[in-house]
């Protein structure tokens, strides 16, 4: 096993170079970068030509893949072109927050999807099963920003159950940290449905399927004449195989998942790592684009070795060596 | 489509209501003490709705098992007899599946009677303290009956925990013992294996080990050895032989290979397309088959004796069991099929006390074999 | 469900309570002020459950009051909260809630002693600056006159990487001090603890470079550097001698700022207890006032805002007028737009009413000369407005000699009048104005393409490129915003030497030596009748020519939340200037 | 599946259908599902609505009225008019078009690069293949709405470049499935027969095994259309795919960012937010259903 996971963990670095490469390959051709943001009426061209230097900008471009490539083994990520600060010091307060969104994201869509899926499964063709069918075809289909703004028309303009925007009221000094946490959550709750519609619905319709082959299977067939309980049938027996293929879709999930924050965190005006990464594009500050991409990069590698894993976890019969 | 389809296969229903006017034809025999019987099963009907049409698996079937016995249920596949069984211990998927007529009687107890007036099943709950328990199955596929992510000692457990109170200790204790009935090398090792590094052989061993894990009355075996090797075969038989003689239960035994019927049985019941076209002790069977069906099962039978001839082939195919043909559901195979057979579904006739069989040309004497379309 | 089935998923919700709890300990709240901070005083007993921001904290001589904290909506800051960097207008309002500089401006654009008096030598070259008494930075350290130096030496550091390298770029011996030929700027000297000169290089001299000496002065003392890079990392931690002292910022989520009761002017102690700053995107600007998040911003003047905060109750929208407009650049070395009759058909056909109604209703107005309206050099007489008329268009087209061909676009020499506009989708407006362009100038016979691209890329090929020959446009749209002081030099319209030879912000490629004179002129004097003079010829020749047109100007638009009193704000004077005055109702 | 209703049902289905044609019983099997059939028919008619409607239509796309702008729905204006007083109907339609237009260019591109190199490595192997599998292995692993938005963004909102970056990561998925059918239809006797006559690999391949693979690849295509809607109109959302004037789903729906479009002009965001669910749900359903019909063992 051990000899497997670091033989896949070498099996990443091609990739991971594979991908840095071409991002690098595409930022290079693009035309400008954030030097042509500091338009000052009274700025001169040879005080610009000193912004590029100070950037590194002169320098041929396989040089620099290289030196970026090593700074960032050495945990750097570069100078920041718009905020003149650190990349990573401009990321670290980032990170948490997407991923608590993104996890939170990622819970809600197990805890609705897999139970609609189980239910879906044990009562084929019910009205339950179509209801739920019917629910998560709207799940896939519905596009997540005009979801979110149906949310945030209803919930937070008509109804004012939930603030418009942001993660908290910075000005609300909370008693203690589980107050502070139903504050965030509340901020949360509606980026949460959001993010986590798709995933619901991916859940279900996997876990619905996945379950009625595992209920029509002959073993489920022996736990029944074995004079189990239905509950204990269904819970114990086809569960536990059943969600065999589910498990292995949570190692891609949560890194997809970071990657559809961009969106979410856009329309719910949450400050978190989509929200920077789109400013950056939109400032052309390429070593914050180069990380976030990177970043989401390996993230996704190692979601899929994460899934092998889990995988071999939940399934006797595999053996990774 | 599908209602014509249904139309045809009223007009069938109501042929079997005629057919089941036949007194008595499924009671048991004259003579035979009613407590001498383990599980009566009357007129039972499983049908499964599906989007294609009604499948009628099981359509009036009759049979029972005396304690002690060993039932034969002989068939090719798809002739109901796996589903009859099931019907049973209500392990049949509902939906589709559903119970529509009949009454079983299990051990004097009702566990399904239902008709025009009554739809009666035993409570789930009771029901489930038979399962496993008074009735165990074997299947037919070692290789996919065992769930494959738990270890062989939790699936014997299971039932001694949930029927006979054991705890995990006891039981996994138990599973031990029961291993090395069913001569299974290093039961202590393999109790905690999980089932997919055994053989086919080794999985069924498990399985019948499972099934005798609670002392069943009734065992029902399902083509337990279908899904082996030749040689694994005979030793599972062997097995199974060999716990007959020691453990106290009836059993039914349900295959489509007449040898092993020959080899393990007391009595046979032979279903086609859902019915049950004859039913004998086994000798009686073997010397004198009445039904065509039969005649054609037995000669399709490999023998040693007679392996210089080319094997008897009945023609054609199972027959689709949401269209089945009028009449006597086998009749476009029937080498002695007559007008007759086409329209309506042919009475019962008692041949002996346990000899029965469905079919018109039988005449008292018996049908005979000649003009077969055989080669 | 079964039991075992609650379980899990009370076990899920308590995994996502942790999460959660996790994320808001991970954010707690901090206190990350540069300065020594007194340690708050335990909240004694009052722990309220109910509304946000009940909560008092202990801070200093007066309690601080979380609801006498202004709440100020921003859409971006950039952590760049230091005198000599902040590039964008709400880093530059941290920095003047901050810092303090040595002039500040009155209403009407005059510039007026902060914490210093000047007085200006007879040449105009040689400014001497007097510190007013008293003055310390937030920590207690008094300022000097060499905590002046230092800040505008900052401006003239050889890895300094801001914009306003043009502040200190005129004093003698920048360039000296830039090639490192010299080890200080020659025209700054501390003469002594509260008294320092600026000395401006013979041949600069002129009225504007007093603004020069509005920026923010920073304490030695603290920002004392030997690494630009040690610098830089307290551009998110600063420090100042003003009002307000800095306590935690949250990138894309709130900065907050502690009233500095330690002011070293007691009677000017501002009456709120502090200011913050919440990062709202603009468009929910006006959910936040409806719900009651915000107490002052300055959303787009865009017809939505209008009419999303006419109906916000609670609120007073003032429309103060502004400095900055809309313009549209020709490339007047093409041959399509060299003649200035083509440049004016377009004008003429160009239904600039329209675009004013579309996109900013009553808070715009259509354009007339490079010169601001609220400026005192401003006079609109004799100017053309260009008013929509197809007619006209069409005869200024055939007089420039373009001919009508058959597919309805016009031809010269030769040449078909096709012309391709840059347009950026950041801002809504270039879409508006040439979405009316796309529909009124087939109709004179113009082949208009509208071409997309970011601003980035339409500035690369247009007003940044740092050459004509690398200038690739036909006409692009963008915004501009004025400086107090009228001069146009350096800037779209300016045609400085650089402009005349090659480069600078005025893309048009158009040149006039006469006009390129008089601008040097009106730059130069200290006489404001001969400026406005000649600031008015100035505008006459550009209002004739149209290499560039001032396409609107627009009003802004300061919702404030009726809880808020006597906040002061006009043209030229920031909400942050009097902000010491203002009360809020708590 | 052993149980015997299971293998009753089938051994049915084989007879019914004996008798249609490869693509005639994939229609019996499709056309059997009410939900499938319908969606099919309301996705024809949005196409037909993107295609006709802008041709039929009394207003054009650009025709602006400053006059009549955020009207809410009339007669004149059956979906009203945004800030431009530009007819939304007309807009809705031919937005539609834009949005359906890219989805069905990036598709087809994707599934002929996606064809033609998955054949080429699941005929070829060896090294051929390794280096196509590991080029699909590092596309599929790019964080892709995040590579999108930064390709897009500082190339420029266009669409040659939006088509770009989507058939740029698009293509792998299709690839592998295409290699994967190779490979197992390789191994099947008809091959090797076809080897012993001596018949050409190109022919081989275009010959014997493409026609088995284009089930798989009309699959791969209804549902990638889903899903390639939904990426573009995300994009075109966040200001960073097709750029106004050009209408699509996608940049229609941005004006709600504002606060009081979002709270009181419905009608210039529901509408294309509803095209986009329902042609994206009937490209589901109607994909889901296709590989149901075709195989119903190729089932999730």
């Amino acid at each position: 096993m051990r000899t497997y996971i670091i033989r896949r963990l070498l099996q990443i670095i091609p990739v991971f170079l594979g991908i840095t490469v071409i991002l690098f390959l595409i930022i290079e051709l693009s035309p400008g970068d954030a030097s042509t943001n500091f338009i000052d009426p009274r700025m001169r061209p040879e005080q610009r030509a000193e912004i590029a230097r100070r950037f590194g900008l002169e320098e041929p471009a396989f040089n620099r893949y290289f030196i970026w490539l090593g700074n960032t083994l050495r945990g750097d990520l570069g100078m920041s072109m718009r905020y003149q600060r650190p990349v990573t010091e401009i990321l670290a307060p980032m990170i948490p927050t997407t991923l608590t969104l993104a996890l939170l994201a990622f819970l809600f869509s197990v805890i609705i999807g897999i139970p609609a899926g189980i239910i879906s499964a044990t009562r084929q063709y019910s009205l339950a099963d179509n209801s739920l069918t019917v629910f998560s075809l709207i799940g896939i289909s519905l596009p997540s920003f005009f979801f979110g703004l149906i949310l945030l028309r209803i919930f937070a303009i008509q109804m004012q159950w939930f603030p418009l925007f942001g993660i908290r009221n910075p000005l609300y000094a909370p008693p203690n940290a589980l107050a502070g946490a139903m504050h965030m959550l509340h901020h949360l709750v509606l980026p949460m449905i959001v993010l986590g519609m798709g995933g619901t619905a991916t859940f279900m319709r996997y876990t619905r399927s996945s379950m009625l082959e595992v209920i029509r299977s002959d073993y489920i067939r022996t736990a029944r004449a074995k004079g189990l309980s239905e509950k204990v049938v269904i819970y114990r027996h086809a569960l536990r195989n059943g969600l065999i293929p589910i498990i292995t879709l949570f190692g891609f999930w949560i890194p997809s998942l970071m990657g559809g924050a961009v969106i979410t965190e856009s329309i719910f005006g949450i400050p978190g790592l989509g929200r920077t990464a789109i400013d950056a594009v939109n400032f052309r500050d390429f070593p914050i684009i180069m990380a976030v991409n990177s970043m989401l990069a390996f993230l996704t590698l190692l979601g899929a070795l994460i899934s092998d894993l889990l995988y071999a976890a939940a399934d006797p019969r595999i053996k990774y060596d | 489509m599908n209602e014509n389809l249904n139309n045809d296969l009223n007009n069938v229903d109501d042929v079997d209501i005629g057919a089941m006017m036949v007194p008595e034809s499924g009671m048991p025999a004259v003579g035979q003490k009613k407590e001498d019987i383990l599980l009566d099963v009357k007129g039972l009907k499983t049908f499964f709705h599906t989007d294609n049409g009604t499948v009628r698996a099981v359509n009036d079937v009759d049979f029972y098992v005396r304690k002690g016995e060993t039932l034969g249920l002989v068939g090719e596949s798809g002739c109901g007899k796996s589903i009859s069984s099931m019907s049973i211990t209500r392990i049949v998927e509902t939906p589709p599946g559903k119970y529509e007529g009949g009454e079983i009687t299990f051990d004097g107890k009702t566990l399904l009677r239902i008709n025009e007036n009554e739809r009666y099943l035993l409570p789930e709950k009771d029901m489930r303290s038979i399962r496993g328990n008074d009735i165990s199955f074997i299947f037919q596929e070692p290789m996919t009956s065992l769930n494959p992510v738990f270890k062989i000692s939790k699936q014997i457990s299971e039932p001694m925990m949930l029927h006979r109170g054991m705890t995990k200790k006891e039981a996994h204790e138990e599973s031990i013992r029961l291993l090395d009935l069913v001569r299974i090398p290093n039961p202590e090792r393999i109790v905690d294996e999980y089932p997919f590094s055994l053989s086919g052989g080794m999985r069924q061993r498990v399985m019948i080990a499972m099934a005798l894990a609670c002392e069943p009355k009734l065992l029902i075996a399902d083509e337990p050895t279908t899904a082996l090797d030749v040689t694994v075969q005979a030793q599972v038989l062997e097995l199974m032989n060999d716990l007959k003689s020691r453990i106290n239960a009836s059993i039914i035994f349900i295959t489509h290979d007449l040898g092993v019927i020959a080899e393990m049985c007391d009595r046979v019941v032979v279903m086609y397309a859902g019915k049950v076209v004859e039913s004998s002790p086994i000798e009686e069977l073997f010397e004198s088959p009445q039904h065509p069906y039969t005649q054609g099962l037995i000669a399709s039978k490999p023998d040693m004796a007679t392996t210089e001839k080319r094997l008897h082939v009945i023609p054609g195919n199972v027959p689709d069991l949401t269209e089945l043909p009028g009449g006597c559901p086998f009749h476009p195979r029937c080498y002695k099929v007559t007008e007759r057979c086409k329209q309506e579904y042919p009475p019962t006739h008692k041949i002996t006390d346990e000899h029965i069989v469905s079919c018109w040309e039988y005449n008292g004497s018996g049908i005979s074999s000649e003009g077969g379309e055989e080669a | 469900m079964t039991k075992r089935y609650n379980r899990i998923i009370a076990v899920a919700i308590a995994v996502i309570m942790s999460l959660v709890l996790v994320a808001a300990c991970a954010t707690e709240y901090e206190t990350a002020a540069p300065t020594p901070a007194p340690t708050p005083a335990p909240a004694t007993g009052n722990e309220t459950q109910g509304t946000d921001g009940d909560e008092t904290v202990a801070t200093g001589p007066r309690e601080i009051n979380q609801n006498n904290i202004l709440r100020f909506g921003t859409t971006s800051l950039d952590g760049l909260f230091n005198p000599t960097v902040s590039s964008n207008v709400y880093d530059s309002y941290v920095v003047s809630l901050i810092f303090e500089g040595l002039v500040t401006n009155n209403a009407g654009g005059e510039f007026i002693p902060n914490i210093a008096d000047w007085e200006l030598s007879s040449d105009n070259l040689t400014y001497t600056f007097t510190l007013h008494e008293g003055i310390t930075f937030s920590d207690g350290t008094p300022m000097t006159a060499s905590d002046v130096a230092f800040t505008y030496n900052v401006f003239a550091h050889p890895e300094y990487t801001g914009v306003r390298g043009y502040v200190v770029v005129d004093f003698e011996g920048h360039d000296e001090f830039k090639d490192g030929t010299a080890d200080s700027i020659s025209g700054i000297n501390v003469i002594d603890e509260r008294t320092i000169s600026f000395t401006y290089a013979e041949g600069t001299a002129s009225p504007a470079n007093i603004a020069n000496f509005g920026y923010g002065i920073m304490p030695e003392h603290y920002y004392a550097f030997d690494a630009w890079d040690d610098f830089a990392a307290k551009f998110d931690q600063p420090m100042g001698s003003g009002w307000f002292v800095f306590q935690e910022w949250r990138d894309k989520e709130f900065l907050l700022l502690h009233t500095n009761f330690d002011y070293w002017k007691p009677a000017d102690i501002p009456l709120i207890d502090g200011v913050i700053f919440l990062d709202i995107p603009d468009e929910s600007l006006a959910g936040a006032f409806m719900t009651d998040q915000v107490d002052v911003a300055n959303p787009g003047a865009s017809l939505d805002n209008q009419a999303a905060f006419a109906t916000i109750d609670g609120i007073d929208v003032r429309v103060i007028e502004g400095n900055s407009y809309n313009f549209m650049q020709f490339n007047t070395l093409i041959p399509q737009l060299e003649d200035y009759r083509v440049r004016q058909a377009l004008l003429y056909a160009l239904d600039r009413e329209a675009f004013v109604t579309a996109a900013y209703g009553a808070l715009g107005s259509v354009g007339l000369s490079p010169i601001s309206p609220v400026s005192w050099a401003f006079n609109p007489d004799g100017m053309n407005p260009y008013a929509f008329d197809l007619d006209k268009a069409n005869e200024l087209m055939e007089d420039a000699g373009w001919v009508m061909g058959g597919d309805g676009v016009r031809t010269k020499d030769g040449n078909r009048m096709a012309i391709t506009w840059l347009v950026y989708p950041e801002a809504a407006w270039p879409g508006i104005l040439s979405g009316l362009a796309a529909d009124t100038w087939p109709q004179i016979g113009v082949d208009l393409t509208i071409e997309i691209m970011d601003f980035n890329t339409v500035g690369d090929r247009s007003l940044s490129a740092s050459s004509n020959a690398e200038r690739d446009f036909e006409m692009f749209t963008m915004g501009w915003s004025m400086a107090i002081d009228p001069d146009l030099t350096g800037g779209i319209f300016g045609l400085d030497e650089m402009a005349l030879g090659d480069g600078g912000f005025n893309a048009s490629g158009w040149r006039n030596e006469e006009y390129a004179r008089k601008m040097e002129d009106a730059k130069q004097s200290f006489d404001q009748a001969k400026r406005t003079e000649l600031y008015n010829e100035i505008s006459a020749m550009y209002n004739e020519q149209v290499p560039t047109v001032v396409v609107a100007l627009r009003s802004v638009m300061w919702p404030v939340a009726d809880r808020v009193g006597n906040l002061d704000i006009s043209t030229y004077v920031d909400w942050t200037y009097h902000i010491n005055k203002v009360t809020l109702d708590h | 599946m052993s149980n015997a209703e299971n293998a009753v049902v089938k051994v049915k289905k084989v007879k019914k259908e004996s008798e249609l044609s490869y693509w005639g019983s994939v229609f019996f099997r499709f056309r059997k599902k009410k939900m499938s059939m319908f969606c099919l028919i309301l996705m024809t008619l949005i196409v037909l609505g993107c295609i006709f409607v802008p041709i039929i239509s009394p207003h054009t796309i650009t025709s602006t009225n400053v006059a009549n702008m955020n009207q809410p729905p009339s007669m004149t204006h059956i979906l009203g008019t945004d800030e431009l007083g530009r007819d939304l109907f007309i807009r809705f339609f031919h937005g539609g078009r834009i949005s359906l237009g890219i989805a069905l260019v990036v598709v087809v591109i994707e599934c002929v690069i996606g064809v033609i190199l998955g054949c080429i490595a699941g005929f070829y192997g060896k090294l051929i293949d390794t280096i196509i599998m590991r080029i699909c292995e590092i596309l599929m692993s790019f964080p892709f709405i995040m590579f999108c938005i930064t390709v897009v963004g500082i190339f420029g909102n266009s669409i040659p470049i939006l088509i770009f970056v989507l058939v740029f990561l698009g293509w792998a998925g299709i690839a592998r499935i295409v290699r994967g059918q190779i490979l197992s239809l390789r191994e099947l006797e008809y091959m090797e027969a076809c080897e012993a006559l001596g018949i050409s690999d190109i022919k081989r391949i275009f010959k014997h095994l493409l026609p088995n693979v284009l089930a798989y690849v009309i699959v791969f295509a209804t549902l990638g259309m889903a899903s390639v809607i939904l990426v573009e109109t995300a994009l075109s959302f966040l200001g960073l795919g097709v750029a106004p004037p050009t209408p699509t789903w996608g940049n229609m729906i941005q004006p709600a960012n504002q606060f009081i479009v979002l709270s009181t002009r419905w009608w210039i965001w529901v509408p294309p937010g509803v095209g986009i669910f329902l042609s994206v749900m009937c490209f589901n359903i109607v994909g889901d259903g296709l590989r149901d019909a075709i195989d119903p063992k190729m089932k999730r």
